[in-house]
């Protein structure tokens, strides 16, 4: 095929990955959105094929990899997702590798022999970068999976170890770009490689997923290095587009958290949320407590219910009970809404994508921004897993760590019900006031088990 | 004019454009569905197969091609294993279920 | 310089324009953004110069240039904006008709020849689309400033007429990028200079914003066209640009007048307007009118006034006088907002760029969606100069023909109070219910009269 | 590869790329603002001010150049106008005037 209508039916591929991005801004229009993006992928696959000579060991490792893929995107669960986004970025990573080495052993297949200065860099930068996304994500995925421990691991001068590292690594890269050998480039290569690791360790798991994001952002910009490297326009806008999207999504959360990008990466910070209900414990002040019956007692007979899932909802696996509960509710005339906060949960619109698992139809579910001022209306919140995202110190308390983030204000409820399993504390550590309230009862047990009990007594 | 330009400048024109493109396209993401971005985006940065199928092109089977295969084969799983649970997380929203 | 240097400064210049629109998204950021804007021009513009011979000619026609812009930007009642940017438009299309021309002439100056079949065609597109650009901006601007009657011109047979001209004009295009010579290509413009003035005389003066809108767009993608011809990427960034935000006003003002985008360009429609309050008159329901003094009473005693400015406010040059009313109100303790349609006035925007001038605060003046469910909490509504943005037949009566326009609904307050000369209609044509609500007193008379007579009355 | 490629699909992929940011940036631009945002386009359109000096630039002076000084001389009122006139109107956007 000629060289211009490889490069209009990538541009068409480029255009209908943008139209994919732009489909999400919707929930109906999402869908169409991801087979734009489909057809893209397949126009930019089989116009390359007519490119390319050994179509047979292409075909089938494309075949390989698709089986993989599919099966496993069949079979995972929706609460793995953040373990599942880290595990395919480290694949990206490393075909980035794959690939830059390759058009080093080999330059002419890319039609770019005799490599320039300009190409070297990019393909320096390409490779490090899709190096510390594969082992950094290998991090990310093992810590999230829980196959390694999530506790940030330190030790002394890490940050000035690191540092030199990366200078080492630097160095190696510019000696490459001299020399053009293949010592400089390997050595270079390992010590990203290494590099990816020790990033990573330090953090903790709970912070995983800011890192994941910015992960998925890197493997975005080693995409578009490689599209430089071979001047290849497509790879340039589809790379920039994950590039993008990554850094964005690690901003958003950054920011619901109140947290700053380089205090999350330089790491050392909530490694204890897993064993949330162990430790936690802060401090004893009276609160009250309530039975399942109590709860249900008191929600059937409210007009309105607001529910604010959070973290524990996920580890619960409480979304088909809790959608089972509001249908009841709604059966009596109570209207049921869900509130969820930009960063309930461990992964941005994690809520979500539970809730719609269950079957909750999303125009009951809405935005922190959409529903914060009907708080004060409404007679019952049931806030359930969730913690930081509805402490009020944030607020309140110009001395919190989480002050200026914004919250979900379900202090403003006539009554607030609190599931959780104990006193403990949340992902942030922080000890929180909306428990002790008057108007607050907590209900103890783990999310599911408490609306099942529920559901029952609400059956009765 | 162009004639004489470098790709490099035209590379980074495209790519100066793409960036504020996808800047402006990700803000407008629903938060509802910020989960199937990282999904969607999982799969469209598996367009680095497009590369990959490059190194594995040429005639010869030497280590350039065999590095190329690897990486096609990699980045097939994410294509694939990214667009397919991006459609199974998307098929879940539903506007009214009963 | 090298053409590499060129190119990046040209890169540098394209972001700094779209930094320029993006700071249009809040007052604040606006002036910013202008400023980049400015730079990024500078940049162009300097550039070129140091690959250009002619140096003091160039120089001396850009001052001479300059300085009648400056002039006219420092004298131009913000009233006459439409026609400015009518008559602006013009002298762009002209320009790209001439460079289209000299690139003709010479295309060795602009590094193009030999002239490929696709140049031409591209230098075609330009060519066309500036000088209809060129002359329909200047029928435009006549109709706009009233130096050409405002009432669209008919004869029979003039859509067809239009057509067969656009396809004998095409015709000699074809020719020319066949022939390579002057006398299609001479003719072929001819043709389109005609097409211009044929296209827009059927359209009457009200409609004229958004044929200037349209004509914006068309400046935007003949810059983008002769960008293709010269290869030269800020060109057709910038242009792209232009073009983009001209076809969204259009569509923005179509939508808010809930016509077609065809309706209007074959053109017969609201050539009636500036004589309004002739023939006008439609039919002789009672109304309750009153005296300023009425007026001044009622506002003076009012908790909360909103001002729902219209076209006849800028007619009245009223923008002054309705500020310094409004802070009388305000120093009395009355809460005084104002609710912009987005198509009150002649051109979008028109009302805030009025109330801006007048010193109004921002913060004070709101936007139709972010005001329109505050009107049933509101004392007093007064209507100034508006007609059409607060006619509630959009809402009620399905055969009215802006049914499904979005309205400003200050149907819904306690009193509504309406200034205006006579019971004439406005821009569409229509008698508004709204005046003969019980609720409605009409205060008739000049609005800058009325509002002069209020002031006076509320200071005693 | 690119070196094959035509420049009118590189000028493509930039210009489609350009409506894409064009469509956002617009679509961003507040209300209040719409008729700056018709000043300022107008301004920017001036940059055809580019093309005509290029005519402009050949030494000898003949029909080619004049016709470019010509333009220059248009795209000048239309650069200086539109950014001063957008800048006088700005100006007077303010919060508190009191
Ligand atoms: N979404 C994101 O993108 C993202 C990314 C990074 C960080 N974060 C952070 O994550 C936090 C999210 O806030 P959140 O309110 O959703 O969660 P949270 O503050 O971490 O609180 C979750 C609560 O759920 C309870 N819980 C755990 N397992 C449970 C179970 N099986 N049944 C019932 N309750 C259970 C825990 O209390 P017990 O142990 O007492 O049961 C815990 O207090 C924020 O601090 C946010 O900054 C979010
Ligand atoms: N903004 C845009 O971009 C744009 C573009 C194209 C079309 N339009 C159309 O323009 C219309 C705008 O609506 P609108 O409510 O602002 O205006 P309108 O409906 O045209 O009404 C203006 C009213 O102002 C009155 N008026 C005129 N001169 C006056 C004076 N000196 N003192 C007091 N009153 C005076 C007129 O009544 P009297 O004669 O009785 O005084 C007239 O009824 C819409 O129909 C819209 O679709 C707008």
């Amino acid at each position: 095929m000629s060289a211009n209508f490889v490069a209009l039916a990538y541009l068409t591929a480029a255009v209908l990955f943008i139209l994919a991005l732009k489909g999400l801004s919707s929930p109906i229009s999402a869908r169409r959105g991801n087979m734009f993006g489909m057809i893209g992928m397949a126009i930019a696959v089989l116009t390359t094929l007519t490119i390319t000579q050994n179509l047979i060991y292409i075909v089938l490792a494309i075949i390989v990899g698709g089986v993989v893929g599919a099966v496993v995107a069949r079979r995972i669960q929706m609460t793995a997702m953040p373990e599942l986004v880290a595990a395919m970025h480290s694949l990206v990573g490393l075909a980035a590798v794959l690939v830059a080495m390759s058009a080093f052993y080999n330059p002419v297949a890319y039609g770019i022999a005799p490599l320039h200065a300009s190409n070297l860099i990019e393909l320096f930068i390409g490779t490090f970068v899709g190096a510390i996304t594969f082992t950094g994500s290998i991090i990310a995925f093992g810590k999230l999976s829980g196959k390694l421990g999530s506790k940030p691991l330190h030790f002394v001068g890490q940050h000035w170890f690191n540092l030199l590292l990366g200078v080492v690594m630097i160095a190696f890269g510019i000696m490459f770009i001299f020399t053009e050998s293949w010592t400089p480039f390997l050595i270079m290569i390992a010590l990203a490689l290494a590099l990816g690791v020790l990033l990573i360790m330090p953090i903790g798991g709970a912070d995983m997923p800011v890192v994941v994001s910015m992960l998925n952002s890197y493997s975005g910009w080693a995409a578009a290095g490689i599209g430089f490297t071979l001047n290849n326009n497509m790879l340039i806008i589809a790379g920039s587009l994950v590039g993008s999207s990554g850094a964005i999504l690690s901003y958003i959360m950054c920011k619901a958290m109140n947290r700053s990008f380089f205090n999350v990466i330089l790491g050392g910070f909530g490694g204890g949320d897993s064993e949330a209900g162990g430790a936690g414990e802060v401090e004893q002040r009276p609160v009250r407590s309530g039975s399942a019956d109590d709860a249900a007692f008191l929600m059937g007979n409210a007009d309105s219910v607001i529910i604010v899932p959070g973290y524990g909802l996920a580890v619960a696996r409480a979304q088909h009970a809790i959608n089972e509960m509001a249908d009841h509710l709604i059966k009596n005339g109570v209207k049921v809404r869900y509130a969820i906060h930009p960063v309930a949960g461990r992964m941005p619109g994690h809520m979500n994508v539970l809730l719609a698992e269950a079957e909750v139809p999303y125009d009951q579910v809405l935005e922190m921004d959409e529903i914060n001022n009907e708080f004060a209306d409404t007679d019952v919140v049931l806030v359930i897993g969730a913690n930081d995202v509805v402490n009020p110190a944030a607020k309140t308390d110009p001395n919190s760590p989480i002050y200026g983030m914004p919250i979900i204000e379900a202090h403003k409820a006539r009554t607030i019900l609190v599931v959780k399993r104990s006193m403990a504390v949340g992902y942030a550590g922080l000890d929180n006031d909306l428990f002790y309230l008057d108007k607050t009862m907590m209900v103890f047990g783990d999310a599911k088990k408490v609306v099942e009990d529920i559901i029952k007594s609400l059956q009765h | 004019m162009s004639s004489a330009v470098d790709p490099v400048i035209i590379n980074l024109t495209v790519f100066v454009l793409a960036v504020v493109v996808g800047y402006h396209v990700v803000w407008n993401v629903t938060p509802a569905l910020h989960t199937p971005l990282m999904a969607v985006t999982n799969a469209i940065s598996g367009i680095i197969i497009v590369g990959a199928m490059l190194a594995a092109g040429p005639e010869q089977l030497d280590a350039g091609t065999v590095m190329g295969l690897i990486a096609v084969m990699l980045a097939a799983v994410n294509v694939f294993g990214g667009f397919l649970v991006t459609q199974r997380m998307l098929s879940m929203f539903k506007k009214k279920s009963k």
